[in-house]
């Protein structure tokens, strides 16, 4: 506990590092880290009003998440779910993104700092810069590329990744040929179509001025190569995870198709070692777990598994103790084990070369106690997580502390704040994280920097304005179309002139022109200008996909004037020139067929409503534990009401039973100090022995009854219910329970160390029993807490009466992150851990008053019989019973565990799918404090996104339903995932509230009377295009 | 089964009258004699006195769950678009339901088409009912004048010709496939129950199309829609077919021609069978009211065996299980899908 | 005109010589269902009795019919404008065509007396006729202002007698048919006299006079209008268009543009007073938005604003509806019930 | 029933192809920037999801004379909308048992699943199923035809 003081806490006691910043802080924080953290927190803060300046050191922001094949649990693709939120950064107003940059010096304090950044050249100038990759074609200098961590190469001008933001070139100053010897080649510059190579480019250094920071370091997965056992560096087929990521990834470096580097044959025999330098002390001085391990070795077994299609590929997972304590990971770690991944608890202390085909040759100790020998094609080495070594000196530079680990220093109650008021930190950086985590911990962090920045909110922002926009409803369709050449992309292929010459003929058209690039700015200023002198008031541009330059343009059309909707494009170059390079009749036919399409669909186009919801500024909490509380202050203290509503008649919730966190700080004297800023805030309105009765509305303006008589209105809403222990009173897992004094529950000897309960020191012998009731058939998820809590109370049992004998009867041992060091110190302490299985579940029996456990000891062979004074059970947490209510009240769901179910399990771990409804806290999951306290701060920043604004934008193509249609049927109702569509009370017809429609046309596919369309995407305009495409066939 | 069918009819004529001079409910719904012996009529009784003319046999075979939405409509006092129901309970309908009109009641009580407390429900097990072209045919061209039926036969004749057939001959195709004879959901039971039905091959004919290679298959289809005079008799008959502007009469957007270009009646006919996925339970309505003798009912019932098999939905029978098509498993059946994550088919791989 | 006697040898010398310059229809069985079709000389056979399941409505009121004809196609001569369809206009000759089938056509050509393209269907169309020996059950042709041994609308009537049959050739075009072919099967002044009794013992005395027309039209409008029976029509019905398009005298349409592939066409199509669709306004407006107002005017109009308009019934008796719908709406207790209204 | 497929070299199918915004369309995309090479008989039609995709979309375009249909959305799980793609995988298999039922050759009706990030496979399956339906040739059934 020494290496971990307690965090000091400020006089009112809640933890939170009160400020002494000035009145008028700045409105703006710096983001240090472009991975999955850093741009969450960096859209966050944007989102709610302050600027943002985004700092990364590559040249482009995604950070590791973006070299991730798929993700755990839901085996999402990393790059489909991450590339959306890396685009919006990248064009988001109010985000000054700084690419290959970086901190220097931090001076000043909170509320006003002044960074130092260092910004090393590109060569590439971006404003040019079109990314069609000619310049990488013809660049002669081949390098590693350590995106695809040296298995694959790029050129020594390069884009990171494909879908890379900024989609801009840059040159490596190490590698290039001109740059090394000005005058040697200089290729790029010469094939550059847009001119934008510069090699004159200089680093620069910036001086900006914010209110607050934030730290988003990442990671670096540790180096195997100083364990000389695992022969990683020497033989070519032992990979890291991270190596083998790429492997499978489809943008990796063999395309996906998973060949192992010596002789790039598919596998047939892959095994995993999990804890490459994590949990070892010894050779790699890390004792932590790294927490993520254990899940994405799973995964990849299973992904790889679905790359060979048969069942015929062996895939091993070697482990120590298996630690899938997140959400949803027990029932994935069950999966694969019956899908055929196999497991084998033990550590592999040697990879030896096979001696034929570069296969290796693991020995092991089997579960028997014998050694073994099997061969592999090859082996995955599970690297841990580790602090980079750059980011550390960074942090020290800005005067931040570590802990032992290296990783940047929190508290218990604190777990975004680091000891430099004003500096936060989230992700990896500060403990070993999984992507959830560490999302939400960078919303905790966009929430915590801006929390005394509220002064200065939208002070520092942008807004654009727009001229008032022309009415051509009534107008017949005047089309323009303009064909982009997009320098020789498309030109090269296509007879972009005669695609130009037929778009004239087009009914509807009545411009048609040719430009180099569309998409530069003179051409952009150009289109305006013709969209007023002709009097356009519909646009096709062809040219490349909708998806990166659609904004841009619809942004023209505003600016000329026009309802941005009335726009459509044709794809004509990465979906036609780029693939069809060898046809260019074909290709120019097809680019014909496009623009046709493109001017068929328009013509019915009409202008949409930029649709806002005004906010009603004030947020409805639900649950007034730590999660509810801490959310309702982080709401509060920006100056926003909160209405708290309690169904018990004291604040405090689950808490109120906690001893000590696992970083060894008391819970109750914390506890306490929050109970009373939220009785004294005078933002909070708080209703105890309240429940909800009814919930109305949506996003921005619900309306909620709640059961003292009162009705809230409110912007948004976080439920912070909790969840209870499950109290084995009767069954299988019942040990005792209510039969026995001295058989408890984890918060039950909890209550008795606050009470400071003199009999516990007389006890001579403890016995835990974990998971007990836990990732059994009936219950089957990880409680995440238990391990760390139950091996904590025994150490603090030792602290009371050291010869105390203590044994834990365990399955797994789940300490993961920084609270393995707890194992550990138990395991030093003389605790005796004796694991078991569902096979031989522990025994209990009464024996004239006495407690009699037995288990069996798997290393022993054979039973042992324990008769301590004191059994504790760590059961599950379980959710409450009033879940179901809360979920049918705000028509949010809950998955089969009923845990309340985010909108998506790693980027949105904090949101309801429904818009406006955030959740923290154990009503999620079971999680320790600090990871509760985090979320809850999370909740409080996304919610503080809509109540910052006094108008939300809502979707402006969205679903519409014709009444005259409607047969009120409901199978739009069932189909849309937001409930956004409802039959109408009185009407009993469907109805569509347009603030939360997100327009997928769920309902429009499943409705059989055609009576809900989506605007804009309607099927008469799908059918345009469709017919469209026929015409000339 | 002479005596079952006037026995039937006879409880469904003490029930109805009972219903109707207590003033439960406002009519009922059941069938009454045709003008010619081949067909009967779909019949409300509104009084007491109406209930003598109700009658039950084997050729009642338009699905009565067809009336029950337009029928409690016209009961309620009318009111605007968008004007709440009014207060209180509103006017009840009797109706005979079998198995599979039954079930039909449960989808449409499903999709907010009819509320249950509306609805007295005298259930009758189904013996099986008769095709009239199956009788037609028999019949050889001669006009039938009277048909008799017994427990196990069925006696056809006419001017000069009088000919007896097993019942199970002339059964509608449907009947002979029917593995839910059984209403389930009624209030009070008329007649006996049936035995359970066990089908040897219930989807015999539907496996024989799918052996059958893709140019046979459409050269079945084509010959089986060839004289369709889209008069909508399959469409109308249906109870599941409700929406208020069908997508073969919608010009906005128009899906399908208005005439009888071989396209657009196949195009109708894929359609109206898939509007009926997951949700069809076999009635039989369609064929049975069909003028040209047309088997549409081939083409639902194939989506009913997927239903089946793909994603083990039989509709109706449970009120508390969605409709196929208004939600999804995770694990769904994805062969078909090339570059399927789950499971490769056929055609799938890298 | 004149009157052959035919015997069956006979009757395909003719069909074969007609087949030479024309295309020849005659019921068919198909698909254990009779319909019209296109037939080799040889092929016909006298059905034995009734009328096929289709009416012969679809030779003048094609379904669907194409009344012009445009390229969609933007750089082609001429786009969007209308031209008028070029058709082959081969004389056919419809066979087996019964009484009531064949008054039909009379009956339609009315309300299409000024419709070009009706016209020209029935310019380049015989008919010839097979008068009713067995009358179906459902048959009403007499109620209905006809007869099983009428001969409107036919240009032959062919008699089946002992031996063969008694043609009645009956117009110009029909007496083209026959011109000088077989002047020598003259029929005997025996035969006539046997074709007149037979005609006179069809008729039964129920011609148009007096007959339900006649009594109709004198009767109030409003009182069957508001006749309490409708509502149990409309209690069966379920509005589907088998009636009216089986029907040989319903002749509502609707015209529609078809584009496809940059050609189009303007095309008039059967609709049916049974479909809600039928009187929709483009305003949303539903003058007959309930299902017991399309029942009403189906009747009404057959039985009543027809005659009133024409005279006769717009209804030959053929009873196809009676015996097709699927819910036995019969148009014969309709007209006994509308008859007992005083 | 049907003449066997035209042997006439210069046909070439066309192919239109319903692919949702955000991932196998971007996964076309991706195949554009990667310079995947496929051939140019596909027409592509942006949607926001393949649960927007009806059947009456797919009937219609083979009713406009498409010699093959592809319909293109996320895997399962990754779908932009949460679930869209589930709903559309229930209604494209029995749509696609249903055509095939009536005789549609099986070869013309494809759904696939493609991600933002395949690319290469995107290429690959554009190929595939161009070549899969010039096996069947031109089609026939289902396509309306005037004048």
């Amino acid at each position: 506990m020494e290496d971990y003081p307690p965090v000091e806490l400020d006089r009112k006691g809640n933890g939170e590092a009160m400020s002494n910043a000035s009145d008028s802080p700045k409105g703006s924080v710096l983001v240090v880290g472009g991975g999955i953290a850093g741009v969450q927190a960096a859209l966050d803060l944007a989102d709610s009003g302050f600027y943002v300046h985004l700092i990364e050191k590559s040249s482009a922001i995604g950070g590791r998440m973006s070299q991730l094949d798929k993700t755990f649990p839901t085996n999402d693709c990393s790059a489909c779910i991450l590339s959306p939120k890396l685009v919006e950064c990248g064009r988001h107003l109010n985000i000054n993104l700084m690419t290959l940059s970086e901190v220097m010096a931090l001076e000043g304090e909170e509320g006003a700092f002044t960074a130092t950044i260092r910004q090393n050249p590109r060569y590439v100038d971006p404003a040019k810069c079109i990314a069609c990759g000619t310049c990488a074609e013809k660049c002669p200098k081949k390098v590693p590329n350590e995106f695809d961590l040296g298995l694959g190469k790029r050129k020594a001008i390069y884009l990171k990744y494909p879908q890379a933001v900024p989609l801009k070139y840059a040159i490596d100053p190490d590698q290039c040929i001109w740059l090394r010897r000005p005058g040697r080649c200089g290729m790029c510059q010469k094939v550059c179509p847009s001119g934008a190579i510069n090699f004159d480019d200089q680093p620069r250094q910036i001086h900006i001025e914010v209110g607050s920071v934030i730290l988003a370091l990442g990671f670096s997965p540790f180096d195997p190569s100083i364990l000389d056992f695992t022969g990683y560096g020497r033989l070519p087929n032992v990979v890291t995870a991270m190596e083998f990521e790429r492997l499978l990834s489809p943008s990796g470096p063999c395309l996906g198709h998973m060949e192992r580097p010596s002789d790039h044959k598919e596998p047939r025999r892959i095994a995993w070692l999990q804890c490459v330098g994590s949990r070892d002390i010894n050779r790699a001085c890390h004792g932590y777990c790294s927490s993520v391990c254990c899940m994405y070795a799973i995964k990849q077994a299973v992904i790889a598994r679905e790359h060979t299609q048969g069942p015929d590929l062996s895939t091993s997972i070697f482990f120590m103790d298996m630690r899938t304590h997140g959400k949803e990971f027990e029932t994935y770690y069950d999966r694969a084990r019956a899908e055929g991944v196999s497991f084998h608890r033990c550590r592999v202390h040697s990879i030896l070369p096979a001696g034929h085909d570069d296969n290796l040759l693991l020995r092991y100790v089997g579960d028997d106690g014998r050694i073994k020998q099997e061969e592999f094609d090859l082996v995955v080495l599970s690297v841990g997580l580790e602090m980079d070594k750059q980011a550390a000196e960074l942090a020290r530079r800005l005067g931040v502390e570590l802990d032992p680990n290296n990783f940047v220093a929190t508290g218990a109650f604190r777990p975004v704040s680091t000891n430099r008021p004003g500096v936060c930190v989230c992700g990896a950086a500060a403990e070993p994280k999984d992507i959830p985590q560490s999302v939400m911990e960078a919303s905790a962090s966009a929430l915590e920097a801006s929390r005394l920045l509220a002064p200065a909110r939208w002070s520092e922002t942008q807004k654009k304005e727009y001229p008032e926009e022309r009415n051509v409803w009534a107008e017949p369709p005047r089309i323009g179309v303009f064909v982009c050449s997009c320098g020789i992309n498309i030109a090269s292929v296509i007879d972009v002139a005669a695609v130009t010459d037929y778009a004239r003929t087009l009914p509807g058209v009545v411009f048609a022109q040719n430009n180099l690039f569309t998409c530069s700015q003179d051409t952009i200023n150009q289109m305006a200008e013709t969209i007023k002198r002709e009097g356009l008031n519909r646009v096709v541009v062809a040219s490349c996909t909708p998806r990166t330059h659609e904004p841009l343009f619809q942004e023209t059309l505003r600016d000329a004037g026009i309802n941005k909707f009335l726009f459509e494009m044709a794809n004509i170059r990465d979906q036609d020139s780029w693939v069809h390079q060898g046809f260019p009749d074909e290709a120019t036919q097809k680019a014909k067929d496009l623009v046709r399409m493109a001017v068929a669909k328009v013509q019915q186009d009409e202008a949409l409503a930029y649709n806002t919801v005004p906010v009603v500024k004030r947020a409805l909490v639900l649950g007034a534990g730590v999660a509810g509380m801490t959310a309702a202050l982080s709401i509060a203290d920006q100056g926003i009401p909160v209405v708290l509503v309690e169904r018990k008649d004291r604040l405090g919730g689950h808490a109120r039973k906690f001893y000590r966190t696992w970083q060894g700080d008391l819970v109750q004297g914390y506890l306490a100090g929050l109970c009373q800023r939220v009785e004294e805030h005078p933002q909070i309105d708080l209703h105890l022995e309240t429940t909800v009765e009814k919930v109305e509305g949506s996003v921005g303006q619900f309306e909620t009854h709640l059961s003292d008589g009162s009705k809230v209105l409110h912007g948004t809403a976080i439920i912070a219910i909790g969840a209870g222990s499950h109290k084995p009173r009767e069954g299988r897992w019942n040990y005792l329970y209510g039969r026995h004094p001295e058989v408890h529950v984890l918060l039950e000897l909890d209550k008795r160390f606050i009470k400071e309960d003199p009999a516990l020191k007389e006890k001579n012998q403890t016995v835990f029993i974990l998971c007990a009731g836990s990732r059994v058939p009936e219950k089957p998820y990880c409680s995440r807490v238990c391990c760390t809590h139950a091996i904590d109370q025994a150490l603090h049992l030792k602290e009371l009466n050291p010869n105390m004998e203590i044994f834990m009867l365990y399955r797994d041992i789940r300490t993961y992150g920084e609270k393995e060091r707890l194992y550990q110190k138990a395991r030093e302490n003389g605790i005796v851990f004796i694991r078991y299985d569902l096979d031989n579940v522990p025994k209990v029996w009464e024996e004239q008053g006495n407690i009699h456990v037995e288990v069996k000891d798997p290393i022993l062979d054979r039973p042992v019989r324990l008769h301590p004074d004191m059994l504790v059970l760590a059961t599950a947490v379980r959710p409450k019973i009033d879940a179901d209510v809360v979920s049918r009240a705000f028509k949010c769901s809950m998955n089969s565990d009923r845990f309340f179910l985010e909108a998506h399990m790693k980027l949105r771990p904090v949101d309801f799918a429904t818009d406006g409804i955030f959740m923290a806290g154990l009503c999620h999951y079971p999680k320790p404090m600090d990871e509760t306290i985090a979320q809850a701060k999370a909740a409080a920043a996304r919610a503080s996104i809509i109540l910052a604004q006094d108008a939300i934008p809502a979707e402006s193509i969205t679903a519409v339903v014709e009444q005259r249609k409607c047969v009120g049927c409901g199978v739009c109702t069932m189909v849309c995932a937001y409930n956004a569509i409802q039959l109408d009370e009185n009407s009993s017809l469907a109805r569509v509230d347009t603030a939360m429609c997100k327009g997928c046309g769920a309902c429009v596919a499943g409705c059989r009377s055609d009576a809900v369309t989506l605007k804009n995407i309607g099927n008469e305009q799908i059918m345009a295009a469709i017919e469209a495409t026929m015409e000339t066939y | 089964m002479e005596t079952l069918f006037s026995q039937a009819t006879e409880a469904i004529k003490r029930e109805a009258r009972a219903l109707l001079e207590s003033g439960e409910v406002a009519a009922f719904l059941g069938f009454a004699k045709g003008s010619i012996p081949t067909v009967t009529r779909p019949f409300v009784a509104r009084s007491p006195e109406e209930t003598d003319k109700l009658i039950w046999n084997g050729l009642c075979v338009m699905n009565l769950a067809n009336y029950l939405p337009g029928l409690l409509k016209s009961l309620e006092p009318a009111r605007r678009p968008g004007e709440p129901p009014p207060e209180g309970p509103l006017p009840k309908v009797g109706v005979i339901a079998t198995g599979c009109w039954s079930r039909n009641m449960v989808i449409q009580i499903q999709e907010n088409q009819l509320i249950r407390e509306r609805l007295v429900i005298l259930g009758i097990d189904s013996p099986g009912m008769i095709d009239r072209r199956k009788l037609e045919s028999l019949a050889g061209g001669k006009e039938i004048q009277a048909i008799e039926e017994a427990e196990k036969k069925v006696v056809i004749s006419g001017k000069g010709f009088r000919l007896e057939t097993a019942r199970q001959e002339v059964l509608r195709d449907n009947c002979l496939t029917c593995t839910h004879p059984s209403p389930v959901i009624l209030d009070k039971k008329i007649g006996p129950t049936m035995p359970e039905r066990h089908v040897h091959e219930p989807f015999a004919r539907i496996e024989e199309i799918e052996r059958m290679d893709a140019d046979s298959r459409w050269a079945w289809f084509q010959k089986e829609i060839e004289c369709c005079i889209r008069c909508y008799a399959c469409r109308n008959a249906c109870p599941l077919c409700y929406c208020p502007t069908c997508f073969v009469d919608d010009s906005h957007p128009q899906w399908v021609g208005k005439s009888v270009d071989p396209v657009d009646t196949a195009i109708f006919h894929i359609l109206r069978a898939y509007h009926c996925a997951g949700r069809c339970t076999d009635c039989g309505a369609c064929e049975s009211a069909c003028p040209m003798g047309i088997k549409m009912r081939l083409f639902t019932r194939k989506l009913q065996k997927d239903c089946l098999e793909l994603f083990a939905s039989e509709p109706g029978l449970d009120i508390n299980s969605p409709l196929p098509l208004t939600t999804y498993g995770p694990e769904d059946p994805e062969r078909f899908i090339i570059n399927g994550s789950k499971q490769q088919g056929t055609q799938g791989g890298k | 005109m004149k009157i052959l006697k035919l015997d069956d040898s006979d009757l395909k010398t003719l069909l074969a010589r007609w087949y030479e310059t024309r295309d020849l229809f005659s019921p068919v069985e198909k698909n254990g269902m009779a319909g019209w079709k296109r037939i080799e000389p040889l092929e016909f056979v006298e059905p034995a009795k009734g009328v096929p399941k289709t009416s012969l409505k679809t030779f003048f009121f094609p379904q669907p019919e194409t009344l012009l004809e445009y390229s969609a196609r933007p750089g082609d001569e001429g786009a969007y404008v209308p031209r008028p369809v070029k058709e082959k206009a081969r004389e056919r000759i419809i066979l087996g065509v019964r009484p009531c089938d064949a008054r039909s056509v009379l009956l339609n050509s009315l309300p299409f007396a000024d419709d070009p393209y009706f016209k020209a269907k029935k310019d380049t169309t015989l008919i010839v006729g097979f008068t009713c020996k067995q009358p179906c059950s459902t048959c009403f042709c007499s109620w209905a202002g006809g007869s099983p041994m009428d001969t409107e609308g036919m240009d032959i009537a062919m008699t089946r007698v002992e031996g063969g049959y008694l043609a009645d050739i009956l117009t110009k075009k029909g007496e083209g048919l026959v011109d000088h072919l077989l002047d020598n099967r003259e029929a005997s002044p025996e035969e006539k006299e046997q074709l007149k009794t037979l005609r006179e013992q069809a008729q039964g005395g129920t011609g148009s006079e007096g007959g339900p027309a006649e009594i109709l039209k004198k009767k109030n409008l409003m009182d069957l209008y508001n006749a309490p029976f409708w509502q149990g029509l409309a209690d069966s019905c379920i509005n589907c268009g088998a009636c009216t398009f089986l029907c040989p005298t319903c002749y509502c349409f609707d015209i529609q543009d078809e584009t496809i592939k940059g050609k189009g066409r303007r095309i008039r199509y059967w609709d049916s007073c049974m479909f809600p669709l039928f009187t929709q306004h483009a305003s949303g407006h539903n003058p007959r938005s309930q299902k017991v107002q399309r029942v009403r005017n189906r009747f009404m109009h057959k039985l009543k604003y027809f005659p009133e308009r024409f005279g006769p019934l717009s209804c030959v008796g053929c009873g196809r509806c009676i015996r097709e719908c699927p819910v036995n709406i019969d148009i014969r207790e309709v007209m006994r019930d509308l008859l007992s209204i005083p | 029933m049907d003449p066997a497929p035209e042997k006439d070299q210069k046909w070439e199918p066309k192919i239109i192809a319903f692919l949702c915004n955000w991932c196998s369309y971007a996964g076309a995309d991706l195949a554009g920037v990667s310079r995947f090479q496929y051939p140019p008989n596909i027409r592509i039609i942006r949607v926001p999801c393949s649960g927007r995709v009806s059947a009456n979309m797919i009937l219609d375009a083979l009713k406009a004379g498409a010699d093959g249909i592809l319909v293109s959305g996320c895997h399962p799980g990754d779908c932009h909308y949460i679930s869209g793609n589930l709903y559309a995988r229930r209604r494209f298999a029995l749509l696609k048992n249903l055509l095939e039922f009536i005789g549609i050759e099986p070869e013309r009706i494809n759904f696939s699943w493609i991600s933002a990030s395949e690319g290469e496979q995107f290429a690959e399956l554009v190929t595939k199923i161009t070549t899969r339906i010039k096996t069947v040739g031109p089609t026939k059934r289902l396509v309306k035809k005037i004048g």
